[in-house]
């Protein structure tokens, strides 16, 4: 498995996540979205650090990222949760009080 | 004395000053303070003129120059007087009647509430006028030209109660700006070509040629404009008669004497820049004030406004004197005329002081009342009718015969002359008429006639002292070949020389200078005063005489007349209708004008670039905001603009939080299109 | 006295300032120390200008030349960007400098009958009197600038607060439209900045001096249309405040909202500096513009008395009227010194200093009939004169003067713009001209309407003016007039330097 | 000069101290309830001061890099963790303030404004982009926990929904930027990115890399187009947080934007100025553009606000947008100039924010309208926000007109004048709404005539807030040199 198809599969990766953000409406599938871009940088990080630098610096760079990604998720979930004591609903169109 | 001349006008002002400020709380309300000014000023003149004559010369000039505008020798205004033979005749004319004038006053203004105003404006009057005729350049005669205009719309405009006084004063003092703005313009042309401002420096230049054809003309004719405009003269004359809204000493002295004379006393006093073409022009102007508002005078009822058109036909005289190469002769008959003229006024000013009326058709036989007034008024009638003997007759016959002279030279304005002795006739039926309806006849209003008297001693003796100036032997012994007046005065050599004169027109130029007459020309000037010296005559009984028929022998009915011309008379009655014509071209334009601007001004300017906003809006007219925009009018536009181009930004903040996404990645895209392409 | 010499410009700037902190720190409800005070601190710079005027050598120019500018103060202020304390006088700012004196003082005393929040109008109001002193005063670009925003804030609260019904509005007119002229003055003032170089030191200067040397400019700065640009953006911000056509709208409402002495200092002064600017920064910067702009800038002027005076003519509130007539003869000023000549741009500069006096009087003037009879309309009043003998007196005075009567400063100054101009304008001088026509009928006119003809009988108790507003109003009266007859003490402090001006000007090129 | 992770530590100090101070504040909150309401504010108060003192005891010196070259110490850290600290300092007077928190559970609320400030100190200093991505997170998700802070508003939690979403898909766009620069040179450190991209061609990939790097960090400095979450966020947010979120947050985005792309992407002859890469997009355009819309966008919109925090948010926005003026030639003057404008937006700008919350504890609104006659009821505060307010629009003699002036000045030294016209019409529509608060304050009558009381120590905060305000539009010579100096230490 070459570099090229590695990241085809990142860029691929992207365009799902970055498609998800933009077409879903329920919260936490927004936050898959957000997920799936975070990894498709770590697929690269990690090709990348193999193919091009043969240091380790990608990887660790994809260990924070992962790290990073979980603390959000949990922040993000935290939120959604509140979310929908106060609203009922984790719906992101619902939230447009905030508007002009 | 002469080295004080300065002092002559500044005494008045002086008492203006103390007038203004202090005058209701002196004895007498503080006219004798005026009356002391205006007094003293009057013995100097004399002094002066005493001085001037004594020294009999032709050419004689004295200045005093001081600097008074220096920008870094780049641009220099002196300031300073010029007494010549002219300035002394005018200084003792101005001082002589202002004075008399003002004693008049004390008995015709008394019991006024604001009598100690009325020196005052009389006193600024004097000060403007005689600084007129001191000053030595055009900018000075400019300043007192100004002044002297305000005077005179303070003084018409004294009982401002009235409204008719009120639009008076209102009037004269903008119909003389429109004749201002020509002189200054023409002071404008001069000076720019030139670049001095002084008389003698400026006729200088022009005899270098520094300014010559066209230009000069037009220069000419600008300054006269300013002649044009204070001397009542068509096309600018419909503000005299209303200033007879002044209170009548006031019209003696300003609108008859002196003031209105300024504008031949400016033609004499720049006569040498005028080119032939120029002098064309002023004849004819002339030409046609003098016949048009003797007319007027003809239907006219009212004592004082039969006065005043007489005085603008008078003035007309003059300038068409002045027109046609009769310098000395327009001259003399502004003196000449000052003096019975003011009578005449003053008169009248006794007559209205008697019966509280202007309309000659409710006075009649007011001789057996105030036979003072009478006599004096008859007298000078009798002058500005042009009967022998009196001032009038030898400078009208003058203006005449200077008239004919030029005709000869030039026969196809042959025209001036004939029209201007139709017009002598016409004074002497016109004057004569007011003479019969006021003084002879039966009392045609008992009730007035009645409670009439004679004027007070301080009111009569003016009267008198200007009726017996009105003989001619003050300026003329009897058979004498010519009176002083010719001699002192005599025309100036014109600046503008031949060579640098239109090709064109120099046929046309006027009669030589004195002195430089040829032997044909001596002999023309001969038989043109001959045939002048006898159709005058002529003219001047035939009008007296059917004055006679008419209002005391009744030989027609005036009315009867009247009626059998009913368009001609209304056409005279109503003033050949210039202020309706004026009312509705100039005045109504400007104001339509003016408030057409307003309206742009309010509207369009302001809103510039809020029809910008509003082209915009309509871009955007799915909004449906066009009204709001509209309707905001003002600058707002701008404001307009941005606000709506912030709801414009502010719709997409619709809280969607996809939609903000999107945004974000659209962001990325369009900054990525931007390198790919 | 050796103090008050060497910093005689920073005292009279900075003096009103100080009587500003002292005011603030009153307590409240002591208006009459706040006025006295405020009276005070405006007064102080008179018998500074006094000795301004006493100590002035006319006979050099200054303009373009350092060391020719008198009561210098040059000190280092922000080095690192070779921002300078510098201010200094000479025959351009003098006149200026001693109007602003004697109108602040006259506006103050004028102001004597606010009743709300007296504390905050006279610290704003004196507040204003520095800023318009420093601006006349600096002669560093970034200084003059800084002087020229200060001037924005009270100015707007002085409308916007103490002004008529249409206040709010009026007011933030005003401050929008400057404020636009003055972000364009900005980018012209950094432009030159970084495009001309100290000689001394070699950095970067905002010493309007050092720009006049052409020397200091780099080849960008040398360029013409570049030089088109940057004058145009200078003289936008300068036309705004003059105010020219088109730019004039702001200028009606702020003075007819602002508060009478307000007015009076809007009218007296702030315009002013529009054509100060010009004289001041644009034409010796800009010399080969400026000839290049001459017609344009005719025609503006030209455009403006006219303009100006017809639209003041259809006007039936006095205020507007005399806001107006303020338009028509700041044209004045902008075709006499269109003419490059020393007797126009004289008389620009001196119808600047005699038309800040006879506005003022004429603000003054409305004010005292408006606080009488709460309206301003024209036709709603008749026959004043009878009633209020004084006031109609010294009405007819100021409305003479307005309209250009000899023997009041206003006279010497459009007489000498015209003489100045014709020469080379001379179309733009006959149509500008007849502005004088339209003047008189204006003024005449509204003095019919309002004080001749018979009395309107609802006014037949009105008040005479008062002694305060007699003792503002005599002053300028008497300043007029002398200075209408005898105007060389005046032009004698301009001469040199704006003959110099023109030299400067007409030199290049 | 690299310095271990051992040796490191006696550089750290700022930071450490910081550190302890949240582990403090945990420690003090587990341990039992505080008889003080206010002592995790002074608590926080006092760790900040001491992070702030010992930043200034810190010796800068160029070209030392901390824990084998993640972190920089050198002037331009040292700046804006002084600015970043003081900014903090002024959030909590606000909070303890502000109305809004009162009530709630206050030690989290500091732990998470400390971590805040923990993650900017980290910002503004790393060198590396690992350490970069972690100190933007450390800044990102406290924030979002900061904005929903008001647990029962319904719009709190919106606001933090919005921003934790935003925020997640931004930061994820610029990490797979960041990925593809890796990718493109293969290494992390930032010095070493530049290097091997001046020697290496690949516009294209490298400008994909660059622009969605970009995306994450317009998400910090709120610029258009990645400026959507920031209205939202800033009106639901409690008042304290969006005025902290407003200036400090937004400093340490400037900073890592300046440091980041000056590093990475800055000719090395800084001199110069120029953008050394890919000649083929005029990057100053690009930017310029940016900064263009940016200003425009925030002034236009916040034309039409009735609520002040909002009307502030877009103005923050449009601030935004004027420093990236200094950006868009990347030059010392340039960068100089947004870090002299970032000290006195500092002050005018936490001072407008600090009134909106002395005023909403008062009438409990934030609404225009109920600022009327706010110059009679509150003459302090008015007038305090006036200052800021004209400061905010750049009228001398307010700092915010110097800091305007050093923007246009390198702008216009550089010859970008339509940046600078739009800028300066851009000035005079931020004026129109400015005024507008102004206008309801000084030129309306109050709707209620009741006092508005303000105590002595807000008062003295705003004085403290005011006074530099209007003395740096006076006198700003040492401002000045200290941006001087601290753009010129910048590591490379």
């Amino acid at each position: 498995m070459g570099l090229d198809k590695l990241l085809v599969i990142s860029a691929a990766l992207f365009c799902c996540g970055l498609y998800a953000i933009l077409t879903r409406r329920n919260a936490v599938a927004v936050l898959m979205g957000v997920e799936l871009i975070l990894n498709a940088a770590n697929i690269n990080f990690v090709a990348f650090s193999h193919y091009v630098s043969r240091v380790i610096g990608g990887q660790i760079f994809a260990v924070f990222v992962i790290v990073l990604a979980a603390a959000e998720a949990a922040v993000a979930l935290a939120i959604f949760l509140r979310m929908y004591a106060t609203t009922g609903t984790v719906e992101i169109d619902a939230a447009d009080q905030l508007k002009g | 004395m002469i080295r004080y001349a300065y002092i002559i006008p500044l005494l008045p002002l002086l008492a203006f000053f103390v007038n203004i400020a202090v005058g209701r709380r002196l004895p007498r309300k503080g006219d004798w303070v005026s009356i002391a000014a205006i007094g003293a000023g009057l013995a100097m003149s004399i002094a002066i003129f005493f001085e001037v004559f004594r020294i009999h010369d032709p050419n004689f000039k004295y200045h005093i120059v001081y600097p008074w505008l220096d920008i870094g020798g780049r641009f220099v205004v002196k300031a300073g007087i010029l007494v010549d033979n002219l300035t002394a005749v005018m200084l003792v004319v101005v001082t002589g009647v202002s004075t008399l004038v003002h004693i008049f006053s004390v008995g015709y203004m008394h019991g006024d509430p604001r009598y100690s105003r009325f020196f005052a404006y009389l006193s600024v009057f004097s000060f403007s006028m005689l600084g007129l005729v001191l000053a030595e350049s055009f900018f000075f005669i400019y300043i007192f030209w100004e002044l002297v205009g305000v005077a005179s719309y303070l003084l018409i405009g004294f009982w401002f109660e009235k409204k008719s006084a009120a639009d008076a004063c209102k009037k004269a003092f903008i119909v003389n700006r429109i004749g201002d703005f020509g002189f200054l313009i023409g002071f404008l042309i001069l000076y720019s070509a030139t670049g001095v401002l002084g008389y003698d420096e400026v006729f200088q230049g022009i005899s270098e040629g520094k300014v010559a054809g066209t230009l000069l003309t037009l220069a000419g004719i600008g300054i006269f404009c300013g002649a044009i405009g204070k001397s009542a003269q068509f096309p600018l004359h419909v503000w005299l008669p209303d200033a007879m809204e002044g209170p009548t000493p006031v019209s003696a002295l300003i609108h008859a004497a002196t003031m209105v004379a300024a504008g031949v006393y400016l033609v004499g006093r720049v006569y040498p820049i005028f080119t032939p073409d120029a002098f064309l022009v002023i004849a004819y102007i002339g030409l046609l004030t003098l016949f048009i508002s003797a007319t007027i005078a003809l239907a006219s009822r009212d004592i004082k406004k039969v006065l005043a058109y007489s005085t603008c036909s008078q003035l007309g005289f003059m300038i068409m004197g002045l027109g046609v190469g009769g310098f000395t002769a327009g001259l003399l008959h502004l003196t000449t005329h000052a003096a019975f003229k003011a009578c005449l006024f003053l008169g009248s000013g006794s007559v209205i002081h008697a019966v509280h009326s202007q309309d000659i058709f409710e006075m009649g036989g007011l001789w057996k009342k105030m036979k003072i007034t009478a006599a004096t008024f008859i007298i000078a009638t009798l002058a500005i009718a042009g009967v022998p003997g009196f001032s009038g007759f030898y400078s009208k016959d003058m203006i005449l015969a200077a008239a004919l002279e030029f005709g000869m030279r030039h026969p196809q304005h042959m025209i001036i002359f004939v029209v201007t002795l139709f017009t002598a006739g016409m004074t002497a039926f016109y004057m004569f008429r007011l003479v019969i309806l006021t003084f002879f006849g039966k009392p045609r209003d008992h009730h007035k006639y009645d409670h009439a008297h004679e004027s007070p001693p301080n009111m009569s003796v003016p009267l008198v002292i200007l009726a017996v100036l009105s003989f001619a032997f003050w300026f003329k012994a009897p058979l004498a070949e010519k009176g002083w007046f010719e001699v002192l005065v005599p025309k100036p050599a014109s600046a503008v020389s031949a060579s640098f004169a239109v090709p064109a027109n120099a046929g046309l130029s006027a009669e030589a200078p004195a002195g430089a007459k040829g032997e044909h020309d001596l002999h023309l000037a001969h038989k043109a005063h001959t045939i002048a010296m006898y159709s005058s005559v002529g003219v001047a009984g035939l009008g007296i005489l059917l004055a006679f028929g008419i209002y005391m022998l009744g030989w027609v009915d005036p009315d009867k007349v009247a009626a059998k011309f009913p368009r001609l008379h209304d056409f005279l009655v109503n003033k050949w209708y210039f202020d309706e014509l004026y009312e509705a071209t100039a005045v109504n334009g400007t104001k339509a004008l003016s408030r057409a601007l307003a309206w742009f001004d309010l509207h369009v300017v302001d809103g510039l670039v809020n029809l910008c906003a509003q082209v915009a809006v309509w871009v955007s007219f799915l909004a449906g905001k066009f009204d709001n925009a509209v309707v905001d009018g003002a600058v707002n536009g701008v404001a307009t603009v941005t606000i709506e181009s912030g709801s414009f930004f502010r719709r997409f903040q619709t809280g969607k939080l996809y939609h903000y996404v999107y945004i974000l990645a659209g962001g990325v895209l369009i900054i990525y299109l931007v390198k790919a392409f | 006295m050796g103090f008050i010499d060497r910093h005689i410009l920073s005292l009279m700037t900075f003096l009103p300032l100080a009587g500003a902190a002292v005011i603030l720190c009153m307590p409240k409800g002591k208006d009459n120390i706040v006025k006295t005070i405020a009276a005070v601190a405006s007064f102080l710079p008179i018998p500074l200008a006094v000795r301004l005027w006493g100590a002035f050598d006319q006979t050099v120019a200054g303009v373009n030349v350092e060391n020719q500018f008198q009561f210098v103060e040059h000190y280092s202020w922000i080095p690192s960007i070779n921002v300078e304390y510098f201010m200094g006088a000479d025959g351009i700012s003098m006149p200026m400098l001693i109007l602003t004196a004697i109108v602040s003082f006259l506006a103050v005393i004028g102001s004597w009958g606010i009743q709300k929040q007296i504390k905050g109008y006279m610290a704003l109001f004196l507040l204003l009197e520095t800023g318009m002193m420093g601006v006349f005063a600096s002669l560093d670009f970034f200084l003059f600038y800084v002087f020229w925003e200060v001037m924005l804030l009270p100015m707007y609260f002085l409308i916007g607060i103490w002004g008529g019904p249409r206040r709010e509005y009026a007011a933030i007119k005003f401050f929008l439209y400057t404020l636009l002229g003055s972000v364009l003055m900005l980018i012209v003032m950094l432009a030159l900045y970084f495009n001309s170089i100290n000689p001394e030191t070699g950095g970067h200067t905002f010493n309007m001096l050092h720009y006049m040397q052409q020397s200091t400019h780099n080849a960008w700065l040398k360029g013409f249309d570049v030089r088109i640009l940057l004058f145009l953006g200078l003289f936008i911000g300068f036309a705004i405040k003059v105010p020219l056509f088109p730019f004039h709208t702001w200028l009606p409402d702020a003075h007819v909202e602002a508060p009478t002495a307000i007015s009076v200092i809007l009218a007296g002064i702030l315009l002013k500096m529009g054509t100060y600017g010009l004289m001041r920064i644009s034409f010796p910067i800009f010399p080969d513009v400026t000839k290049w702009f001459v017609i344009p800038m005719a025609v503006l002027g030209v455009i403006n008395i006219v303009y100006g005076a017809l639209c003041a003519m259809a006007q039936s509130d006095l205020k507007k009227m005399v806001a107006y007539s303020s338009v028509s003869h700041m044209g004045f000023c902008l075709l006499g010194m269109a003419a490059l000549t020393p007797a126009g741009m004289v008389g620009a500069s001196f119808q600047m200093f005699s038309h800040g006096m006879i506005t003022s009087m004429l603000f003054f003037l409305v004010g005292v009939v408006y606080d009488r009879a709460h309206h301003r309309d024209i036709d709603g009043f008749g026959g004043l004169g009878a009633v209020v003998p004084v006031y109609t007196f010294f009405v007819t005075v100021a409305f003479f003067a307005s309209l250009g009567l000899p023997g009041f400063s206003g006279f010497i100054a459009e007489a000498m713009v015209f003489i100045g101009s014709f020469g080379p304008l001379k179309t733009f001088v006959i149509i500008g001209a007849s502005g004088i026509i339209i003047v008189a009928a204006f003024h005449l006119w509204a003095l019919q309407r309002v004080f001749l003809g018979p009395l309107n009988p609802k006014y037949a108790q009105l008040e005479e003016i008062n002694a305060r507003e007699i003792f503002c109003l005599t002053p300028l009266a008497l300043m007029t007039l002398f200075f209408g007859v005898y105007p060389m003490p005046v032009l004698n402090l301009m001469n040199t330097s704006l003959v110099r001006l023109v030299d400067v000007v007409k030199m290049v090129m | 000069m690299h310095l271990g992770n051992l040796a490191s530590l006696t550089f750290f100090l700022p930071e450490l101290a910081v550190t302890a101070t949240i582990l403090l504040l945990i420690l003090v909150h587990v341990a039992g309830k505080s008889r003080y309401s206010a002592a995790p504010a002074l608590l926080s108060l006092a760790g900040v001061g001491a992070a702030l003192l010992l930043v200034a005891l810190q010796p800068a010196s160029p070209g030392r890099l901390l824990f084998e070259g993640m972190v920089a110490l050198d002037g331009f850290a040292i700046f804006f963790k002084a600015l970043t600290a003081l900014a903090t300092i002024v959030v909590i007077f606000m909070s303890m303030e502000s109305r809004d928190l009162a009530g709630r559970t206050q030690t989290e609320y500091y732990v998470f404004l400390l971590s805040v400030l923990l993650g900017m100190f980290l910002l503004a200093a790393s060198t590396d982009i690992v350490m970069l991505y972690l100190a933007l997170e450390l800044v990102s998700i406290p924030s979002y926990l900061l904005a929903g802070y008001l647990k029962g508003k319904e719009s709190s939690t919106e606001a933090a929904m919005k921003y934790v979403v935003y925020g997640a898909t931004a930061s994820g766009v610029m990490i797979y930027g960041f990925s593809l620069l890796y990718g493109l040179t293969g290494t992390t450190q930032m010095a070493e990115i530049g290097r091997a991209l001046a020697a290496g061609k690949a516009p294209l990939p490298v400008f994909l890399a660059a622009a969605m790097v970009t995306v994450g960090f317009g998400f910090k400095i709120a610029a258009v187009p990645f400026h959507m979450w920031s209205p939202d966020v800033y009106e639901g947010a409690p008042t304290p947080v969006t005025a902290f979120l407003s200036v400090g947050p937004k400093a340490a985005g400037f900073a890592v934007l300046v440091r980041f792309f000056y590093t990475v992407f800055a000719s090395p002859d800084a001199a110069a100025g120029m953008w050394k890469l890919p000649p083929s997009v005029d990057w100053t355009l690009l930017f310029g553009v940016l900064s263009a819309v940016t200003m425009s966008v925030g002034n236009l919109v916040a034309i039409n606000q009735n609520n002040v925090k909002r009307l502030l948010a877009y103005s923050s926005i449009a601030h935004a947008g004027y420093m990236l003026m200094g950006f868009v030639l990347l030059t010392p003057a340039g960068l100089k100039a947004i870090l002299f404008y970032l000290v006195v937006y500092l002050f005018m700008n936490l001072g407008a924010f600090y009134v909106v919350v002395l005023v909403a504890n008062g009438t409990g609104s934030e609404d225009i309208a109920d600022y009327s006659g706010l110059g009679r009821r509150a003459p302090f505060a008015a007038v305090s926000l006036a200052i800021f307010l004209f400061a905010l629009t750049g009228i001398p003699p307010f700092s915010g007109f110097i800091g305007k002036v050093y923007l246009f000045a390198e702008v216009i030294n550089r010859g970008v004048y339509w940046l600078a016209v739009v800028a300066a019409l851009n000035s005079v529509v931020s004026l129109y709404y400015y005024a507008r608060i102004v206008k309801v304050m000084f030129l309306e009558d109050p709707k209620e005539s009741a006092e508005l009381p303000v105590p002595a120590f807000p008062r003295a905060v705003l004085s403290l807030l005011a006074i530099p305000t209007l003395v740096l539009g006076i006198y700003w010579e040492p401002v000045a040199r200290v941006a001087a100096n601290s753009v010129r230490l910048l590591a490379f």
